[in-house]
């Protein structure tokens, strides 16, 4: 697979920063550079610090613009939370291989976690209408749903304090024999769980892994994850994995 | 300069891709045009394929970053065969990176590069944990680093270049230990020996505990050991650590350096090597470096 | 926790604001309650009045600073009698820093300074120019250390605490010679020996040419090296280095030390230390800290 | 001399950011720790980067602002800028001693370069009306004058370029013989040929000095300005000096 060549985007200017919740937002940003679901930039909204940048799931992209949905953790998500229309961000991609579109065939399942539902927008809007459907969970307060049911996709939510949906874990209502294909993204052991169910039951699995990066390119081989054949570059080699072939309790 | 002569081979300019922050080149020849730089040092290749370290490999720090990558890399064999001729057509020079956990290894891998046509320059990592003696680096003491030295400099038929190690007892010492067993040059500093703490998780981030740092955190400190290897010897001194401004770039070579190597600036901003090119082109143009 | 022991002497908190960063207290007790910390280093004192270094004295880097204040102090006798009885009434303990070119120097400051009442620990500061040993530190090699520790251990009537240098050629066998010559503890560490040149004047920065490197930019190595020393003595081991938060003091003591001193961090932020108490003290109530 | 206590205020509001030339701004942040003439505060207008505090000193204050007058120069003064109305600021102060008033007596001479002029207002506005007479130099385009106009001081101006004013230094156009007292700030070299002539005119002098600071409360050592008596804290035992003190020349 061959991806087209990621560039280096000085100054994107932010056309729009929007607060979802309490600490989710959605950022976009004028870019021609586009990319395929499951894709990511490098985003840096600061000088210096801190040094790195970090990496972002492409939310959605068109022609002109990208757009970015992200969750406050620390230093550098909270610093991307302070920009304003007009400012500017510097951005590196597209990068990663993105999901296995031509894998992606009949009922396709995807279960996230918290912000792992990012990628999922641009990824069911590229899929055929109704073949989609989302299983997310989330600590508390939902987001980015009325998005996916607005592109015509069933959304099942749940909500580890109850207060919408289902209460409990996105794996809890999730069943992997209503599939052909499941994708996945969120923390780590949940996505080891759903890789864990999709196993038991037949059905293959794409996930989309996390790692801390310093390139995000595939140089500093410091993203590697464990899988059946060696170390992997989540950068460059990933994020998006063949759930079978990932090491997941390493 | 910007042309500049290291250790006989002719770069375009001073500023060199440091090693295990560039790849083999091929991933930031996607981004920009790295036939601007002076050279590219490959990531560190060691005679057996290595699979590197597991859990954490990096982690940021204030103005620095700490890595534990563990020398992965294919093998100096499959190096050859694979990643070389595609380097070859990058349009710069290449300087091959080699580690190693006992002299043999170190031995045996510049045997093998030595005999490689497009390789430029060979440069020794001693830095790696010596398997032989406890795990101490090769490059803490100066006798144990001029003992690898001597012996690989008898098989290698490249310009050899020690890349020295910024945990060394003396860094001058052991510039001078390894002039005398045949270097041609020196560069320096590798990262750093730290260690970071998981407070939540109550354990060191790293498997390994301790994690090399690098980045502008260290730059003071690079400067320093630069400035005292350049006065120590004669051969060139290449300056490496935390250079991330043409400014940066400049004050090295005052202390003393030839050329310079960039790494973790790149991660910073990809295309910060061809600042520093275009930054010192502009300087030089405009008055002479010279060394202090 | 956070009432700390510190070689027989109770400290309020383990919270100690770093010689040269904290004068004699006056200065900061006009901004806060200085009785809150758990100790005050005095600025590094000498027999003999020293007037410090010409030039340049303090120079920023990234996430770090330089200094070279060259001991400047009007002497332990005017000490003793101008700035000691104020000291005294700052309601905090007081730990009493020593340097020295020589190692008459030192013997005669520890004497004074040990006959003082309110003098709570005396902290050799062994990282000052030899000018015996054409100025090499006495904090580089283990044996000449060791050497300068007995002699001042045998005039010396205080528990004595040893602050070690950074540039010393291993920081373990540094941390053991000085136990075994009679050190009570030992804090890490004192600021990296480092570099700035001025590229427009094309000239060092700094008069002296090197100074020292402190603040956040040098916490990971200061870790690691409390880490290796904590693992080397069994006597106390005090952390200094880039410490800001009362996360990075948390880290500091999960490798072992059982207390820390800051420095730089207040001058970034002058309360820093306080934070630094209420931070430790509300996680010491929710959770045990436990050494790794 | 017995100065007040400073006080650390760890977000001080930004009332108005008013941009004078090109590279000069006027701020006015909310604070009640005022001060005297020379006395000068510790700036924070960033969280980590760079990582100490600027000093600058009081051009105005009243009893709930202070003003600040300042010239880009770097990154600190840069950050300054970026500031805007509702921003918070961390300031410690006030800090050093001040001029020493009780010596300014009859006609004051104020000779300043450049950003010297900055704590010219806020003195000038303490002195009796008409006492003082302000003789400033400029690189090019003059800032603040249009101000010590407005307090009936007179103001004459030297630009390098001699875009307004005698073309020249401010030197060029001072004659100590015409003052009882002369304060003067702005580059050492400037201050230095002051303190010259007024030496030559047994005119008695301050100098307000400039240094790299860390503490700037005395506590370092790291600001020190060699004087007849040893090493002086900028800081502390200044910035402002009796210009006779001075060795200027070390
Ligand atoms: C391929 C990929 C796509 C991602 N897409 C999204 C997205 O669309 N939306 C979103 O909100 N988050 C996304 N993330 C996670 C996001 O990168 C982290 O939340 C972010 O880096 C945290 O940075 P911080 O400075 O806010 O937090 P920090 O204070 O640095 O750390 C908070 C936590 O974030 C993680 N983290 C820190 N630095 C990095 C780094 N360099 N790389 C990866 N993780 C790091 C750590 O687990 C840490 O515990 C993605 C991560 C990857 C690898
Ligand atoms: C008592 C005092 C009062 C001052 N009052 C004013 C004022 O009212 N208005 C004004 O514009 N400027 C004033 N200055 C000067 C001001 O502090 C510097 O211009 C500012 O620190 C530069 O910081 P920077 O980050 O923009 O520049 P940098 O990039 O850090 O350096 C630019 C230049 O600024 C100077 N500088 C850098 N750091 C410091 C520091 N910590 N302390 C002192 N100088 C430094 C150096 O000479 C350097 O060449 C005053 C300085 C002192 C000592
Ligand atoms: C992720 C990473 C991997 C590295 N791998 C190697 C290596 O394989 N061999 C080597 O000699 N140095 C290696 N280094 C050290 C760098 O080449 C360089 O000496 C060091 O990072 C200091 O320079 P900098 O501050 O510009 O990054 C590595 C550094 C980083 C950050
Ligand atoms: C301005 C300054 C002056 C210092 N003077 C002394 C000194 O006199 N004696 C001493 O032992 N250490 C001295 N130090 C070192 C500090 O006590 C401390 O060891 C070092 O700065 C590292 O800690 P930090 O990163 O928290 O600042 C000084 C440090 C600074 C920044
Ligand atoms: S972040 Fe560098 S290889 Fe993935
Ligand atoms: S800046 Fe610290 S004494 Fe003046």
């Amino acid at each position: 697979m061959t991806s087209p060549s990621p560039a280096y985007i000085e100054e994107a200017l932010v056309l729009a920063q929007d607060r979802l919740t309490n600490d989710v937002y959605r950022l976009t940003v004028e870019a021609t550079t586009g990319g395929s679901p499951g894709q990511f930039y490098m985003v840096r909204a600061w000088d210096r610090e801190p040094l790195l940048a970090r990496p972002i799931s492409i939310h959605d992209a068109d022609e002109g613009t990208i757009s970015l949905l992200y969750q406050v953790r620390g230093r550098g998500t909270e610093l991307l939370a302070r920009l304003h229309k007009g400012d500017t961000v510097a951005l590196m991609g597209p990068l990663g291989n993105g999901f296995t579109m031509e894998n992606l065939h009949g009922r396709v399942g995807i279960v996230t976690g918290g912000i792992g539902i990012a990628p999922m927008f641009y990824l069911a809007s590229t899929l055929p209408a109704r073949s989609a459907t989302v299983i997310a969970g989330f600590k508390s307060t939902p987001y980015a749903v009325a998005a996916l049911l607005s592109l015509g996709v069933e959304v099942y939510v749940a909500t580890e304090d109850g207060c919408e949906g289902t209460r409990g874990f996105c794996t809890d209502i999730f069943d992997p024999a209503a599939f052909d294909v499941v994708v996945t993204c969120g923390p780590t052991p949940m996505m080891a769980r759903v890789a864990q169910l999709c196993a038991q039951a037949g059905v293959p699995c794409q996930a989309s892994l996390e790692a801390h990066m310093a390139c995000g390119i595939g140089a500093c081989l410091g993203c590697t994850f464990p899988t059946t054949s060696g170390y992997k570059r989540v950068c460059a080699d990933g994020p998006v994995f063949d759930a079978a072939e990932v090491i997941w309790h390493a | 300069m910007p042309e500049t002569m290291l250790c006989g081979v002719t770069l375009k300019n001073p500023v060199i891709a440091a090693s295990g922050t560039f790849g083999f080149g091929a991933e930031y020849g996607r981004l920009f045009d790295v036939s601007k730089l002076g050279a590219i040092c490959t990531k560190g290749l060691t005679l057996h394929p290595r699979e590197g370290n597991p859990g954490m490999r990096v982690w940021e720090t204030p103005a620095g970053m700490m890595n534990s990558i563990g020398l992965q890399n294919p093998g100096i064999p499959a190096f050859l065969e694979h990643e070389l001729p595609r380097m070859r057509t990058m349009g710069t020079a290449i300087i091959a990176n080699v580690g190693g956990g006992d002299l043999e290894e170190y031995v045996e891998g510049v045997r093998l590069l030595s005999e490689a046509e497009s390789i430029d320059i060979i440069e020794l990592n001693i830095s790696c944990p010596n398997v032989h003696e406890g795990g101490m680096a090769f490059g803490i003491k100066a006798n144990v680093a001029a003992g690898v030295v001597a012996a690989v400099r008898r098989v290698c038929r490249k310009p050899l270049m020690v890349k020295l190690s910024p945990n060394a007892e003396n860094i001058a010492d052991m510039a001078v230990a390894c002039e005398r067993a045949g270097a041609d040059a020196v560069s320096l500093v590798n990262a750093f020996n730290a260690l970071a703490i998981d407070i939540h998780a109550r354990k060191p981030v790293f498997d390994n505990v301790t994690a090399g740092l690098s980045g502008p955190a260290i730059k003071p400190i690079a400067l320093r050991m630069v400035w005292e290897a350049a006065h120590a010897v004669r051969i060139p001194v290449v300056g490496i650590g935390g250079i991330t401004t043409w400014q940066d770039a400049v004050e090295f070579l005052m202390a003393g350096a030839t050329a310079v190597q960039v790494g973790t600036a790149t991660f910073v901003k990809p295309t910060a090597m061809l600042d520093i090119v275009d930054g010192l082109e502009r300087y030089c143009a405009a008055e002479p470096l010279t060394r202090l």
